[in-house]
């Protein structure tokens, strides 16, 4: 696995050229956001794990820009880059990762679970494997209603070992589900390289068996990745069944933000960086006379510009009240009653022992 | 006002909720063609079609998984584990995913989702298949947590369950969907949660019986009363979370004696976590300690005079009761 | 799936006279057993589920026979054949459906839960998928020390859906086990049929995209399927990877006494039942020439006589004593002080409860 | 004596008892190449070789479920599961098989395995990464629960788990793995089970602490001391199942007073459960009901300062020793 796969097909045709730098200034701000959120880390400014997608933006961009407006997404702990490519803006992920109450999921989440309705980006998930059934079920209420709407679920090589990806699959293609089932091979779970931790290796194939034909796309390439998962889409749309893609790709970074990086060489990320999807398709935008010099650099103060922004609105945004602490545990409703916490009667006690205090969150009703 | 089952009052339930929103639609093994193992469902494929009724294969984590995505787009699903003992396989979806999610996304998501599961021993089925597992369930915050045990309380919950825009851990009784009770079918109001039921008032003592426990709890306050002339209240809890716990504590305020009755395993029971809630909020009303009445801390044994032994029968809370009684008046 | 397949290969060579016999006999007092286990659980001498295994009798036989002795042999909830098939004497076996002491299991598991290590026999296990990885396991401890002993692991296709499955049959394939799984085709998961449980209905295919080959064998036929399954024992012993065997048969009777099999039509069971593999395989053996009609009913005559002095021993065994209620739940251990049971102080008056007291079982030490 | 921190006593333990016994082997995800997520396992892969040092696919449940397989036929595997929070995917095989199997088959099969996992808060992991689940353990029969607290309680303890024949769930903590102690090498000895661990004696309060918590009672203990005069006997359990609870009983027998503070949710937790058998069995001991400081019954929220406030902390213990100190001295 430690030879960079080339572009098995000819490379597709470019779309319109605003669209094209769109898709360069998307994946520009996904890089220039994780470098970021990377140093926001070393600095404490985030705190708990942080799963960068550098490398990666390729297969984010590609398949997400791939999605209409009413398809969902459901992707993992490593989801920065999927929610800004859906159009969250940055500075409410930046303001989750720094626990602040503007975060997307008013700090309650964190890096592993971003998550934006509005825009039909469904969430990352924390537990390897757990998102696949979740996204299965969203694409049954979309089919059970009678939409066209897709279903796009990403997932790592490592979580094609979990039961949840047998099980859903099944169920997918059983209940002809449109749901298209992304593999993000990126070579590794965690430490562990593909062919240490999966007997087949051709992840393309590994839905076969459970009725869920494959495609592949080059991960490294936003082209490719638009086209194949543009088709995927296109087919489950019309014909109601699953497919499982493939994207081959590689991170760069460690797992996460702990990573000493001994299961793999220097040489072998080196290697893989040669094909940086970023430089790589800005120069392809170049020869095609599509992106001047001077966009390129506009492209890069942008990105930069927003990323600043959002550290700035993250920074500025206040952290939680200690008293919202019980707050969305549960959605509070008339008929129920009683006491949803056997805790209440210390709850106050506990506010009070922080610095803030605040009124009873209601959760005790009558 | 009329008779049913538990079961079928069960099924009233589903269908009426059915009907009322089409939003409504159920998952299981076995729930369809072949009508449900304990046949609560039975007619409802034929009657709904099998779009909402489904059929699943044998994969309880991706089914209730399933149950939460399509939760989380505005379907109601009421996912049917055959038995509580498999939701051990989906433990992660209930915990990890269904539980936590409105929290996690900061309000975002909603997990309006029902996984109804018998419980029970009682059949001989052996140490797999006769958990009682209510105790891991209410340790979840997220979760709602209903343990009914009459018909009307079935029927009433679980329509409350299905229009709460929480998740619902709807434990039903295997020994349980046989036994009759009044249902006013008229009446097709939910039943809140959070609200107990003083199955039988009395003076001298509060026993609190969980799911079917409820039942035997009765059965032995009848008994106290007529052979030792001692009153008994009786309080089904009916959900665990929201727990109605001032009812318990009014009942105790006046009895200073309390007795649990679960048929789950003791250590770090749902009798323990009410003697602790009981002793720590209604210290100085205790004349004695809570009993708890529980499971036996074994693997449920097949043999019939072993499981017998193994889950608790009117005589084990009469027993119990006379304990506490005898302590309160040598005080 | 309502056609029974024929069997696709010419039928094998017949064993010596007197194996072929004793595989008839082993059958026929599965057969006689299962039956009487019926009855004996409508008059209520058996609680709980009770799943026999009608019909599926060349399926059991002909794969135990393909074991050697040191061979381990894994097992589900429908598992009474299997133990007789493995040497476990009936009336062990009976004993345990009556909850008696003398079952091999003391009366604590019942039908769902038969075990018998001695002849390596390693348990029917109730929940559905659970016994795979613990196949596996086993065979990791073989392989571990450097035994050619092989696992066989028979589960149902219903159980093909569970996410143990893909797990398994994933690490099986990574780490070269020496497990046969071998998936019971019965063509139902309780009343679902193969082709509404499963996408992929072809089921030795099913663990291709996992890296495990499949083999099919047809389970009606005792010859066939022990032929398929020593070669594939054989194969997996020599190669060391696992492989996949899919037994296509069929159940006679419900999935358990509770069943009304309204799923199924009467013509589709009467259909299957054409194909007995009981009096097929006693013709084969008399239009070979290797059992004359005499031998034909003494076989009955012996199957009989065990079946009824197995239920003899059950009805004189005793049931437990209530003061082994809290025996074999804690291997008792002199490096384990204080209360395993937290009602330990509440044990005695449940065991007073019941009729027969007994000393304290000694789970408290010190 | 040298001083470890409590991983590489754990490191140790292991390396001690893959020496001492080649049926030992460790399985688990990225413990051999990437030396394990918390490290635990580093250098161990090279010492033992890739036989004994396994690497698995990301698959909790037949991760558990092989580890129960072959300790069936007599190996001894050590299962390191990345954290407690993926132990929910493997319920299914640590309750109805690696629990229930000694029992179900009648005693003849034998599961000695000990699963390893970390647990605990405080590393804003969030909802999905935080959870501190002692109290679904303990709730199970057949199983044996440990939760050492200091460096050399995790070496003994894991030694006596592997030398066990019953399966061991083995809670280490995600925040004492950094954490120094005195650990005396030349002392192989396994540490019993079921021997609660006086951290620090006094007369006025009994606290007992579970996992993390046994170090948050003890600071808050000197706390109590020095700012309050008031001497609290502090107690680790060290393991859940067994429990040493006449340790606990004779401390309160002394001081008459009794706090719980663990790190899980309250409703259904460890606390509860101690608070049951202790008011059962001591009753007429308390002067006051024994009091519960836990885990805020959420989903743990990833923000620092929610976060925070979501465990307890040395001024929860201090205050809810006060509110029982005083409780007592106005009966
Ligand atoms: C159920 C579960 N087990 C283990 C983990 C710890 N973990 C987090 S990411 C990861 C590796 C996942 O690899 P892969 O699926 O390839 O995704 P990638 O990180 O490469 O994007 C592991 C083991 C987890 N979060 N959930
Ligand atoms: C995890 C789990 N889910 C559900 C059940 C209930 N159940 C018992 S047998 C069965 C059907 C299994 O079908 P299959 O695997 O084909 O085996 P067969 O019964 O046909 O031998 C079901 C759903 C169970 N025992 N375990
Ligand atoms: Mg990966
Ligand atoms: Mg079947």
């Amino acid at each position: 696995m430690s030879d960079p796969p080339a572009a098995s097909r000819p490379t597709p045709a470019l779309p319109e050229p605003e669209v094209a730098r769109e898709w360069l200034a998307t994946m520009t701000l996904i890089r220039r956001f994780e470098e970021r959120a990377g140093e926001m880390y070393a600095r404490a400014k985030v705190g708990g794990f942080l799963h960068l997608t550098i490398g990666e933006e390729a297969t984010i961009v590609g398949s997400a820009r791939a999605l209409r407006e009413t398809d969902y997404l459901v992707s993992t702990y490593r989801s920065h880059g999927d929610a800004i490519a859906r159009g969250t803006p940055p500075e409410r992920v930046m303001a989750e990762l720094f626990g602040k109450v503007d975060g997307c999921c008013k700090g309650h989440g964190g890096s592993m679970h971003m998550f934006d309705g509005e825009r039909r980006f469904m969430g990352g998930y924390g537990i390897v494997g757990g998102n696949l059934p979740i996204a299965a079920g969203i694409a049954l209420a979309c089919d059970q209603r009678g939409t066209d709407e897709v279903t796009l679920c990403t997932f790592g090589d490592g979580a094609s070992n979990q039961g949840t990806f047998g099980e859903t699959l099944n169920l997918a293609a059983l209940w002809q589900l449109p749901v298209v089932f992304m593999v993000i091979n990126n070579q590794f779970g965690m430490g562990t390289s593909l062919h240490r931790h999966s007997a087949v290796t051709d992840l393309q194939r590994k839905g076969e068996s459970l009725g869920v034909p494959g495609m592949r796309c080059d991960g490294m390439d936003v082209l490719d990745t638009h086209a194949v998962v543009s088709q995927a889409l296109q087919r489950v749309r019309d014909e109601r069944r699953p497919l499982l893609v493939e994207a081959v790709t590689y991170r760069f970074r460690g797992h996460s933000m702990a990573d000493p990086e001994e299961y793999r060489s220097k040489e072998e990320v080196a290697q893989w960086r040669e094909r940086d999807p970023l430089p790589a398709f800005a120069a392809l935008l170049e020869r095609e006379g599509v992106l001047s010099a001077e966009q390129r650099e506009q492209i890069e103060r942008d990105a930069v510009a927003q990323v600043d922004a959002a550290v700035e609105f993250a920074e500025r945004s206040p952290f939680p009240q200690p008293s919202s602490l019980y707050e969305d545990v549960y959605v509070i409703d008339d008929q129920v009653h009683g006491h949803y916490h056997s805790d209440s009667d210390k709850r106050s006690r506990r506010l009070a022992a922080a610095a803030a205090v605040a009124p009873d969150g209601g959760e005790r009703l009558r | 006002m009329s008779e049913l089952r538990y079961r079928d009052a069960l099924k009233l339930s589903l269908q009426e909720e059915m009907k009322r929103d089409e939003n409504v639609i159920l998952m299981g093994e076995d729930i369809g063609v072949f009508g449900g193992a304990f046949k609560v469902t039975s007619g409802l494929l034929e009657q709904f079609g099998e779009r909402r009724v489904r059929d699943t294969p044998i994969s309880e984590n991706s089914i209730v998984g399933m149950g939460v995505g399509a939760a989380m787009v505005g379907l109601r699903p009421v996912v049917e584990l055959m038995t509580v003992n498999f939701a051990l396989l989906a433990f992660d979806q209930l915990v990890n995913h269904a539980a936590h999610i409105h929290y996690m996304f900061g309000g975002q998501a909603r997990v309006p989702l029902v996984v109804r599961m018998p419980q029970g021993a009682g059949h001989q089925l052996g140490p797999t298949h006769s958990h009682s597992l209510e105790a891991m369930f209410l340790h979840v915050p997220g979760l709602l947590v209903a343990v009914p045990s009459t018909p009307a309380d079935a029927r009433g919950l679980l329509k409350a369950a299905i229009r709460d825009e929480n998740p619902v851990i709807f434990i039903e009784h295997e020994s349980l969907y046989g036994v009759r009770g009044e249902v006013d079918e008229a009446d097709d109001r939910p039943l809140a949660f959070g609200q107990a039921r003083v199955a039988r008032e009395g003076g001298d003592v509060t026993i609190v019986g969980v799911s079917r426990m409820a039942l035997t709890a009765e059965r032995a306050a009848e008994r106290l009363a007529s052979e030792h002339g001692i009153e008994a209240e009786v309080i089904d809890p009916r959900t665990l979370r929201p727990l109605d716990l001032d009812t318990i504590l009014e009942s105790v305020a006046k009895t200073n004696r309390c007795v649990v009755v679960e048929e789950g395993w003791p250590h770090g029971g749902v009798g323990a976590n009410l003697a602790a809630l009981v002793s720590e909020q209604a210290f100085d009303d205790l004349d004695a300690p809570v009993v708890r009445v529980s499971g036996a801390d074994v693997p449920m044994p097949y043999s019939k005079p072993l499981e017998e032994i193994a889950f608790p029968h009117e005589p084990d809370v009469v027993q119990a009761v006379l304990s506490v009684t005898q302590a309160g008046s040598a005080q």
